[in-house]
Formats: structure tokens, C-alpha cells, sequence
């Protein structure tokens, strides 16, 4: 019994972050809401160089061979930085089933959008039980508009006739427990910098004579923000390791942990609201970045009451 | 203890139902706090006010009609059950107007107000500083006397607000007395936006609306009439107004029920009737929505005996912000992962998260509550 | 409109506040948990003296002849004593169709067993849709214990042969109804009682050099079950009107206020333990009697949800 | 990563398995916080560690078996899951042994450790007093000096001890240097309960067992030998059992994840299965209670390999206690209007309500959250 990360799997992560730091600042989100493709530019390709995105490709196709144990750490620091980019699509679901393309996001479960479509190459696609790899430029794409801009949202039509067949079977459903156990992550990584934004704000924004994280209240809201993730971590720890070793009850853990997850985001976003006051409800400070993508992201690849209702029919 | 109301309020519902049910735009207006919105939202103040509804509580000679409360609660009930617009002017009719109905002199009166009822003149609230949000007695600009010109000369820096890029005035608090502290050596000042040294900075809020501005002050000249009330006694001015922002006029139950009302359709229309769970808690918000109307249905009757709202108010913000909250998450969970996409209820769910902030944040209200409702000790 | 008490009616509710703060201590209610009946003694005669029992009795009949908005403004007295008393099932359920016993207690709607039976003179009992009145001494007790022990509980066996038959149709409802609301009252009034009760504590207590109650995470949970009874009341107050004039809504009336005072309590009960701290935790200490009544009430006569669930099928 | 359990430690969870299903008494004990209760509770303990099963992690010398933590943690799963008695040696076992084998000396390791892991000698906690609760640093019972006899004279009254009516011993913390203020001059002692001076009163906690004593000390002689760690450092060795207490030893999962496991038999056997609300409420404790497992399994890791536990344990603390609340009271809302009824459920709610009270108050736990770890100013 070991529960932990190796370092190897430690340095990785840090290597990750301190590219993203460096990176994906919030100047680069803030310029994702307004860019044609609401996306990175450069960060993307710095990441595909690092092995980011091939992660889970296997060795002999040119991945790193590695598995979600490894990718779930390098995901919470995307969500760290609100990287603008269909990562859990591309690196998490799809590059197990088809590496190559620059850009594959996908359309499965009950998803009634496909992210960043007008950018992608690749539409990585379920019908019928099975997972389609699809040319995005043989898509029909009617565009909606999420209130985080830098997700281009899409409706998609595509035809059959189109798609090259990828995989059926168990592998659907392991994409979809990928996507959702890698949104996961990324809410972890999104709710830690909500916490860590606000407390940096609050041990300098004075009021009453005080800076105000010095009051009880807003030290409060924020210990029970911290608290939620501190217990989200291990659940989705364990939800990698158990699509890594094959667990047969890995679909119920990852569903504990996005369910989880998505909770405790949520709570780190409104704790981090409300401790900011006025300034986070401005469009101007970096607050809202995040916690829009929070917001979509704990409602999307099943929120937290769908995926509970998924362990209670494994439970109950 | 009677809960009907008399032939002749339920006359008035009739008038106020019809003439909103003729006249409400459809489609709905552009949003207020756009400049494009703003200019609709006005001619749609205009012809609310010719109707003479625009501020019904009022005297008539000032556009109203001497309308009692209940009346007040009926046309607000009505408004919002209509869907009619967002009332751009609120700040100006529901901030600021009974400060002038308390401290004004008849000319300021007289001089204010009717514009304000016709949507001529739009009033933004200059409360918060940047270094002086919550703690509002914190606030730095400051008015210096000019004695040969009869007026004072206003400086520095005010933000948050509300749609000051697109008002013609704004009320505020500014430092009179340099030597005093604190609450002491405020005065209220009611200044026009276009007056020499002023520049008027709009920013967006949560939902990207350019809902608010900053206001800066460069000298700017404003003569004695200006002044609300006594000079250097403005932090009484304003608790009065920031009394009617957290207490009655403002937040009327009427536009609760309608939400939990719109939520109800919501659900109706897109969740699963079996999950008890949705049901219990889009119940619970409904019921609390009663809860509330119902509760300022004690408050008024208590004003209209002549008796005083006190430091109660304070649990009557704290419950109604919460309670937006909680409707519009239920929405959000009910359009599961539509609810990402822009479209009234996202823009409502963005709107309720500013309720526990502005007027007043939720912890500091819950500190008077426990302090001069329950008695707690202050330190 | 006009949502008040009359002067009549808060002076009669003074009236009955004096008498109560007066003869029912804390000492008296402490008491009824060890005596024979679990019951308060004289006190249960001085509100018969006062008229409380028979309210809903008509002035022909000997009683007050006055109505639901009266009483509830007095239940919520005995709330706020803790009043060790079927004043519930006496004086608000039963009076209306059978007065002149001492003590009357019910067995309606789905209750496992009735309160104080093994020293009521009469139960009146649900059946086949009538309500019939059962000598207590024909029937057969099971007594079960409740952790607040002047409530005793037993299940109870009787026979129709036993039995007159008092009601039938809709007052079997509405007897129903009026014990829900009866114990939303109470409730407020133990809601109350524990705040007022953790206000004095907290404002005394002192702690790293200051009183407890000046600590903002004291303030605020009490502050929140302040807030939470502000609102239960007139919900209760309506309620008591609908039934009073007739009003078709009245059993939804009911639900709302019962299922409000209940959560409004426990949350009370809660705010006041957690702020008294361990003190609060001792059976020496007074709180525990109130805490103890409000979580028996709180899922008496319909618990939150169940009133909920009768309120969703009137609205949704 | 590594999440299986070696095949020696698969076999120590079968030998432990077994073993309670052998021995754990059926029906189940008397509440341990009876003196009738008690006496049956430490004839059980009696048992265990005749079967080297009171304190597996201790050395064999002790009466334990050198055990990891990670067979600690099998252990404790086995003995929740088994619905095995309460511990009522917990107090001396979990809370004070740690620091005996951190501060004590070799002679006061082989004094008291073999008779606390046997039960032949019990201990209570004598930290609060009637003016010192969360605020432990303001105690007031003194240790004067006789320095003819070499010992100490302890006066005061302690309160809250565990069980104190039943046990033969009392750790605490006594005021050695009446010069010295708060968490300064302070000096930890071992207290034999049956020393003259001593008076121990029992009251009942919430259920009405009795749960707590009272201690009062007047003039009572202790020897050095007596004194845990450096006279006047007591505070040092004091904040290593509350870390004791609030982290990992006292509240291991297998407590949480038999609970939830009980809930959910609950469940099966009471609710309404289509009834979704419910449904989603008692799969997030669980789920809660799987989440607190596995972060333990972390930070057992992280002990294993030398590292050390932080203030995250305040977080720790935070987590269980209203975990815990939050499965009773869903029991208890399972139960409908017999969850008034005295039964193992309602006693376990009652006991999960002091979870936020003791070992520091959650209000205190958050305080350190966001002061230590999350680096929030303290003023």
C-alpha cells in the first residue's frame, strides 16, 4: 500500500506548472474570450511538445505511455491557470483511440455540445454504441454561446457516411469515465486557485482597520472551501489509479470523484466570490475566469448529482 | 388579522395587470445595463410614467398617486409577475427619492424629483471608494468649502456605481470636515455627472454588462443647493437611504414569487417529475418565497400603523439574497449542462450571486442581526 | 389587509407568557421527566383556569369560542417554556369536537403512538376516515421510550366496540391539519426560547478575553436561526388565518408553516449547541429539555419534507 | 501508487476478522458510559489484550505487536465493521499514550503503558476547567512545589474528564509557575484519581449517561515521577496529544465507513427506494466516508515514509465530526417520527452532535485552517 505519487510523477507536474505559470497567464484566458478561437495560441503547442497531450498515447505510437495516475496531476495544473483549451477532449478521451490530429474534441454521453469544434480537427464522435472519428470539416457546427467565452461551444450534425469507426464496446464508456474523471481533476485545480487568489486578496484588502481575512467570517467560508478540495483530492487520486490497474468498480469511483469534485469547485468558487466582494463581481479582475469554467465544468461530463445517482445504482 | 385587500386595491391590480398586459415590450428589452439597453429601458421609464405608474407611492403633483403601500406591494407584485423591465431608474426613485422626501427643502423637492419619476434625470449611487467598500465610513473624497461661490468643490474617487456611464447624476458621501473621523463631518451631496472636472469611467460586471462605473471628481464645483440635509451630517442621510436599499421599497416580494413562480414553469417543462429531490428543494424555495411575501406583509402593516422598521431589516436582505440564490442554482441545476450557456436564467443566476455583496455584504448584516436584534455584545 | 394580532389577542398571549414564565420553570419542566405522568402538575390546571385548553371550544360549550389565530400566538408560549403537556392534542385537535375530560390526546394521521396516554381520560383515535373517542382505560399501552422523557409514548391498541364516533369527512383532515400548525407554533416557540437562551450564555461566557457571543462565527450561526424563525412566523400566523375563515388552501397553509417552523428550530436547536459548547452537552444544563422537544416535534405531525411533498402536489 | 494491502497484512485483517467474530459480545454491551457499562467494557478490553489486540501498533513489550499503521488501520476497519464495543480505554490508549512514548522516561514507559493497554489502570482527560475550554492556555489549577517530599501539590477543579467517575487516572495540564501567563509555566501531570485531596463528581452528558466528570483537587500530593516531560513545558507535550486527538489515531475511518455502511442497511430496510431526494443524501455521506479513508490512507502514507502531519488535521477534525452528523441525522430522518425513540440511532446522533465541540471547537479548527494552512492573518 502506497497512496501517493511517485516524484518522478511530482517533477512532472511541477515541470507542467511552471511552464503553465510562466505560460498561460490570465493575460492569456482573458485574450482566449476574445480570440476567433477562444484558445492558447502557443501554450497548446508548448504542452503537445512537453508530452502533455500524448500522456496517454502508447509509447510505440510516439506517446509517453503513461497513465491517468500520471495525467490526473498535470490536469489539476491546467485548472490551475483556467487553460483555454479542450485538454480533457483531446488528451484525456481521445488520444488513447487516435493520436495525431493537432485538435480532437469529442461528442459522447449525453453531451449536448461538442467544445472548441470550429478549432478541431477532429471530431471524436458516439452513435449506436460505438466511438467515430469524424473530420470536423464535414460537421454541420450552430454555435452557442457559453457565458465562458473561451469555450466555443457547438451543436454538431455529422453523417455516418463521414466517420471512420474507432471503437465500441467497453472502450465507450471508458471514454466517457476518462472525460469525466479528468474534468475532475481540472476542478481541483480551478477551486485551489479561487482559494489561493482569495486569500491573497483578502490578507491585503483592509477594511475596518483590518485587512479583512482577518475576520472570522470570511477565514470561515474559506477553511470549508479548502476543507471540500483537501477531500476531493484522494478521490480523485484513486479514480486514476483505478482506470490505470483495470478496477472493475472504476466507473462508481470515478463518479465519487467527480461528483465530489464539481461540489467542492463550486463551493471554492462562491466562497471566493463572496470573500472578494464587489472586485470579484467585476468583468475586470481575473475572479470570473475561473469561476466560469468552474461553473461549466462541474455541469458538464454529468454534474454532481448525476454521478451520485450513478454510485447509488452501484451502492444502494 | 384580514388578508383581503379592499375593492377598490383589487381595482387597482385590474388597472395595473391590463395596462402592463397591453403595454410590456415583446420581445424583451436589450439588457439596462448596456448603453444601447439603457436608452430602451428609458423610453420605457417614460411611458410607465405617463401612465402614472412609474412611482405610484408618490404624490401626484410629483407623477405618483398617493398610493398607499399595499398599493405599492400590488404594483410591484403585478410588475414583476408581468415580466416588465428592470427599472434603470431604481436607484434614483427607491435610494434616493425618500432621502429627499425626508431631508430635502420643498425647492429640492420640487426641483428632483419629477424628473427623476419621468426618467429625465437617472441617479447612480456614490457610496463605495476603493478603499472603502463595507466599511462605507471609510470613504476619503472630500468637499471643501468655497465660500465666495457658495458651494463646495468635490474631489476624488467613487466606484461601483450602478450604470454611472449612463446617469445624469449621482448621490453620495463626501469628507466635509477634514478634522473629523469616521462617521462625523460627512455631508450628501447631489451632483450632476456633466459638471466641469468630472469623468465618468464604466466597467463591466460579472456577466460582462457594463453595469457600473467609477466617478472621478477633479475639483469639481457644486453649489450650496446640492447639499442633502445638514452639512457634515450625511452619514444620517445615507443610513436612512441605505435603510431603504436593505429594508422595504427595494427588494419587493413580488419579485421572488415570480422568480420561484418562473422556476416552477422551468421545472414543468424540463425536469424529471420523479426526482423527489428537485421537487423537495424547488418546493422549499417556492415556500420561501411566500415566507417572504408574506413577512413584508407584516412589515407593512406595522408601517402602515405608523411603527418604524428597525435593525429587522437586516434578516430581511440576508433572506432574500439567499433566497435568489437558491432559485436561480435550482434553474442551473434543472438546465444541467445547458446551464452554461448565455440566456436569462444564466444572467439571473449571475445577478443573484451580487446579493449577498452589495448593499451591505451578508456577514456584515448578520453581525447587526446578532448585534442589535439579538443583543449580542459588539467586542 | 392586515397581517397583526389584535391587542386582544398579543394581551391574552402576555397574559399567558406571565403565567407560564411563572409557574413553568425550567425546574418544573426537569421535573416532569421524572414524575409518574412526565407532566407539569398544577400548570396543566391553571391554563384550564385561563381558558388556554378550551380556545377552539365553542362559548356555548363552556369555552373562549375564539379561533386558530388566537392560539397559535399561545402555543408558541408553551413553545418557549418547553411545556411538558398533549397541549397539542388537547387543546388544539381535540377540543373542538370533544371537551369537558381533563386531558384528551390523539392517535391521527400515520403516529405510531400517542403522548401522554397512560394519563389522558380520553384518545381520540383515527379509523376508516372517522374520528372516534376511545375511553383511555379501554385501551391497551406499549409504552416506548423518547429521549425526552416527559413524553411518553406508547402504541396503542383499542377497539371500535370501545369507541363513539365523534367526525367524520373533512374534520378528520382538518383535525389533522390543526395539529401540524398547533406544533409549528410550539416549535417557534422553542426555536425562540434556544436562541434567547444562547444569547444570555454567549454574552457571559468569556474566552481568550472576550465574551463568546463577540466572536463573528458565534454571531452568525445565531444570527442564521434568528433569520430562519423571522420567517417561519408568518407563514404560521397565515396558516392559522386560512384555517380560521375556511380558506380551500389551508392544509397547504399548514404544510408550509410546519415544514418552515421545523427546519427553523432544529436549526435553532443546532446554532445553540454548537455555541454554548460543551456546556450545552451536559444533562445538567437546560438546553438539552428544549432540544430534545424540538427534534420530537420537528418529526411529529408530518416532518419538513412530508409537508414538502404535500405542498409540492398543490403547487408543482 | 499502491493500493493493495501485502499478503501478510491481508493476513492480519482475516486473523482479526476472526477473531471478532468470535468474541465480540452478542447482544452488545451495556453504553460504556454507565458504571455498569463500564466494568462489562473493560472485562472486554481485558479480553483484547489478551489476545494482543488492545494496542496493536505498540511494542510487543506493551502488549501490542510492533504493528504498522497500515495493519493499525486494518485493525480499526475490522473492529468498526465487526460492531465491536466501544473503547473505553480510548482516552489513555490514543490520546496520552503518544505522549508518553514521546516525553516519558524509560521507567514511566514500563510504569504505566502495560496497565493502560491491559485496562487495569484507566485514564480520563483533565484539560478543561470551569472558565478554560477552547481556550485551554487560560487554566487555572496550580502545581506548587514541596520540594521536602519531591513532588507537587495540585489544587483547582477540572471538568469534562471522560468517564472520569470510572477511571483510575487523569492526565492534565496544571499551572506550575504562577508567574508565568497563558500557554507559559504550565507543567503536565499524571494524577492517580484515589490520591487524598482528590474528588471526582460524574454528570451526564447529552444522552444522560454519565459520560463526564468533574475533578476537584485540594492540596493533593503527587511525586516527580509524576510529571510528563520538563516541568513548566507542559504546554509542548499537551499540544502533542491535542494533535493526537484531532489527527489521526482517535478517529480512524473504519468508524465513518461502518456508519455510513449502517446508513445504508438503514436505508435498505426503511426508506422509500424511489424516493431520489433521500437516495442522493445517503450516497454523498457514503461517498464522504470513503473520501475520509482514502485521504487517510494519504497521510498514513506520507507518516510511513517519515513524514510528519500539519494543521491539515484541523481539517481532518472538521470533516468527521459533521460527516458524522451528517449520517446520524439522515438515520434519524429515515426514522421519521420514531427517530425520537431511545435506540442506538438516536444515541448516535446525540453523540455525533458533541463531534463539533470537542477536541477544539470546529470554529476554532477553521481558524487554524485558514491561519496555518491557507496563511490568513490572525489580526
Amino acid at each position: 500500500m502506497r497512496f501517493a505519487f511517485t516524484e518522478e510523477q511530482t517533477d512532472f507536474r511541477d515541470a507542467v506548472r511552471d511552464l503553465l505559470a510562466r505560460e498561460c497567464t490570465p493575460a492569456v484566458v482573458r485574450a482566449a474570450w476574445e480570440n476567433p478561437d477562444g484558445r492558447s495560441g502557443a501554450v497548446w503547442d508548448l504542452l503537445a511538445e512537453m508530452g502533455v497531450l500524448s500522456v496517454l498515447v502508447p509509447e510505440a505510437e510516439g506517446g509517453l505511455g503513461m497513465t491517468m495516475v500520471d495525467l490526473v496531476l498535470l490536469l489539476e495544473e491546467c485548472g490551475r491557470v483556467a487553460l483555454p483549451e479542450p485538454i480533457v477532449e483531446h488528451a484525456v478521451v481521445a488520444a488513447p483511440l487516435l493520436s495525431g490530429p493537432r485538435t480532437v474534441t469529442t461528442l459522447i454521453g449525453d453531451a449536448p455540445f461538442a467544445l472548441d469544434a470550429d478549432s478541431a480537427d477532429v471530431i471524436l464522435a458516439e452513435a449506436d454504441g460505438h466511438l467515430w472519428s469524424v473530420p470536423a470539416d464535414a460537421c454541420g457546427l450552430v454555435p452557442c454561446e457559453s457565458v465562458d467565452r473561451s469555450r466555443h461551444l457547438a451543436e454538431v450534425t455529422w453523417s455516418i457516411d463521414d466517420a471512420a469507426e474507432l471503437a465500441g464496446g467497453a472502450a465507450v464508456a471508458a471514454a466517457f469515465d476518462r472525460g469525466a474523471l479528468g474534468t475532475a481533476a481540472v476542478l481541483l485545480g480551478l477551486g485551489h486557485r479561487m482559494v489561493e487568489m482569495t486569500v491573497g486578496y483578502a490578507s491585503e484588502r483592509r477594511q475596518f482597520g483590518a485587512p479583512i481575512g482577518s475576520f472570522q467570517a470570511v477565514k470561515h467560508h474559506l477553511a470549508d472551501a479548502r476543507t471540500a478540495l483537501e477531500f476531493a483530492r484522494p478521490l480523485v487520486a484513486r479514480a486514476a489509479h483505478s482506470i490505470a490497474v483495470g478496477d472493475p468498480e472504476a466507473a462508481t469511483h470515478v463518479s465519487m470523484a467527480k461528483a465530489h469534485a464539481s461540489d467542492a469547485a463550486e463551493l471554492a468558487g462562491r466562497a471566493a466570490l463572496q470573500c472578494h466582494g464587489a472586485i470579484g463581481y467585476s468583468y475586470e479582475y481575473d475572479l470570473h475566469l475561473w469561476m466560469k469554467r468552474t461553473w461549466a465544468l462541474a455541469s458538464s461530463w454529468g454534474d454532481a448529482r448525476w454521478h451520485r445517482a450513478r454510485v447509488a445504482s452501484a451502492i444502494l | 388579522m384580514d388578508l383581503t385587500f379592499s375593492p377598490a386595491e383589487e381595482a387597482f391590480r385590474r388597472e395595473v395587470r391590463e395596462w402592463l398586459a397591453a403595454n410590456v415590450p415583446d420581445p424583451a428589452l436589450p439588457s439596462g445595463d448596456t448603453r444601447e439597453g439603457f436608452a430602451a429601458h428609458l423610453a420605457w421609464e417614460r411611458r410607465l410614467f405617463d401612465a402614472r405608474l412609474a412611482v405610484v407611492s408618490w404624490p401626484e403633483a410629483y407623477g405618483g398617486r398617493d398610493a398607499s403601500l399595499w398599493e405599492w406591494i400590488i404594483f410591484e407584485e403585478e410588475y414583476y409577475r408581468a415580466g416588465a423591465p428592470q427599472r434603470v431608474t431604481q436607484n434614483g426613485i427607491f435610494l434616493l427619492a425618500p432621502s429627499i422626501f425626508m431631508f430635502g427643502t420643498q425647492a429640492q423637492q420640487d426641483r428632483y424629483l419629477p424628473r427623476m419619476a419621468s426618467g429625465e434625470e437617472t441617479w447612480g449611487q456614490g457610496w463605495s471608494e476603493p478603499e472603502a467598500g463595507s466599511d462605507l465610513a471609510g470613504v476619503k473624497s472630500r468637499a471643501v468649502r468655497d465660500e465666495a461661490a457658495c458651494g463646495w468643490r468635490l474631489s476624488g474617487q467613487k466606484t461601483w456605481t450602478t450604470r454611472g456611464a449612463f446617469c445624469t447624476h449621482m448621490f453620495g458621501l463626501f469628507r466635509s470636515d477634514p478634522e473629523a473621523e469616521r462617521h462625523r463631518g460627512l455631508t450628501y451631496f447631489l451632483v450632476p455627472l456633466d459638471a466641469p472636472g468630472v469623468t465618468v469611467r464604466g466597467f463591466g460586471r460579472l456577466d460582462g454588462d457594463e453595469g457600473f462605473a467609477e466617478v472621478f471628481l477633479d475639483d469639481v464645483f457644486v453649489p450650496d443647493d446640492c447639499v442633502l440635509g445638514e452639512v457634515h451630517q450625511g452619514w444620517g442621510v445615507a443610513m436612512a437611504t441605505a435603510g431603504s436599499e436593505r429594508g422595504l421599497t427595494l427588494r419587493s416580494p413580488g419579485r421572488f414569487t415570480a422568480a420561484a413562480g418562473r422556476l416552477v414553469d422551468l421545472w414543468r417543462e424540463h425536469a424529471d417529475p420523479t426526482d423527489s429531490g428537485l421537487r423537495d428543494d424547488v418546493t422549499r424555495v417556492w415556500i420561501d418565497a411566500e415566507a417572504y411575501r408574506l413577512q413584508t406583509l407584516e412589515v407593512v402593516t406595522t408601517l402602515s400603523g405608523g411603527g418604524h422598521s428597525g435593525p429587522e431589516a437586516s434578516m430581511v436582505k440576508i433572506f432574500w439574497s439567499e433566497l435568489d440564490i437558491r432559485i436561480h442554482e435550482l434553474a442551473q441545476r434543472i438546465l444541467g449542462p445547458r446551464a452554461e450557456l448565455e440566456g436569462p436564467w444564466s444572467k439571473g443566476w449571475q445577478f443573484s450571486l451580487s446579493g449577498p455583496i452589495y448593499a451591505g455584504t451578508n456577514e456584515i448584516q448578520r453581525n447587526v442581526v446578532a448585534e442589535r436584534v439579538l443583543g449580542l455584545p459588539r467586542k
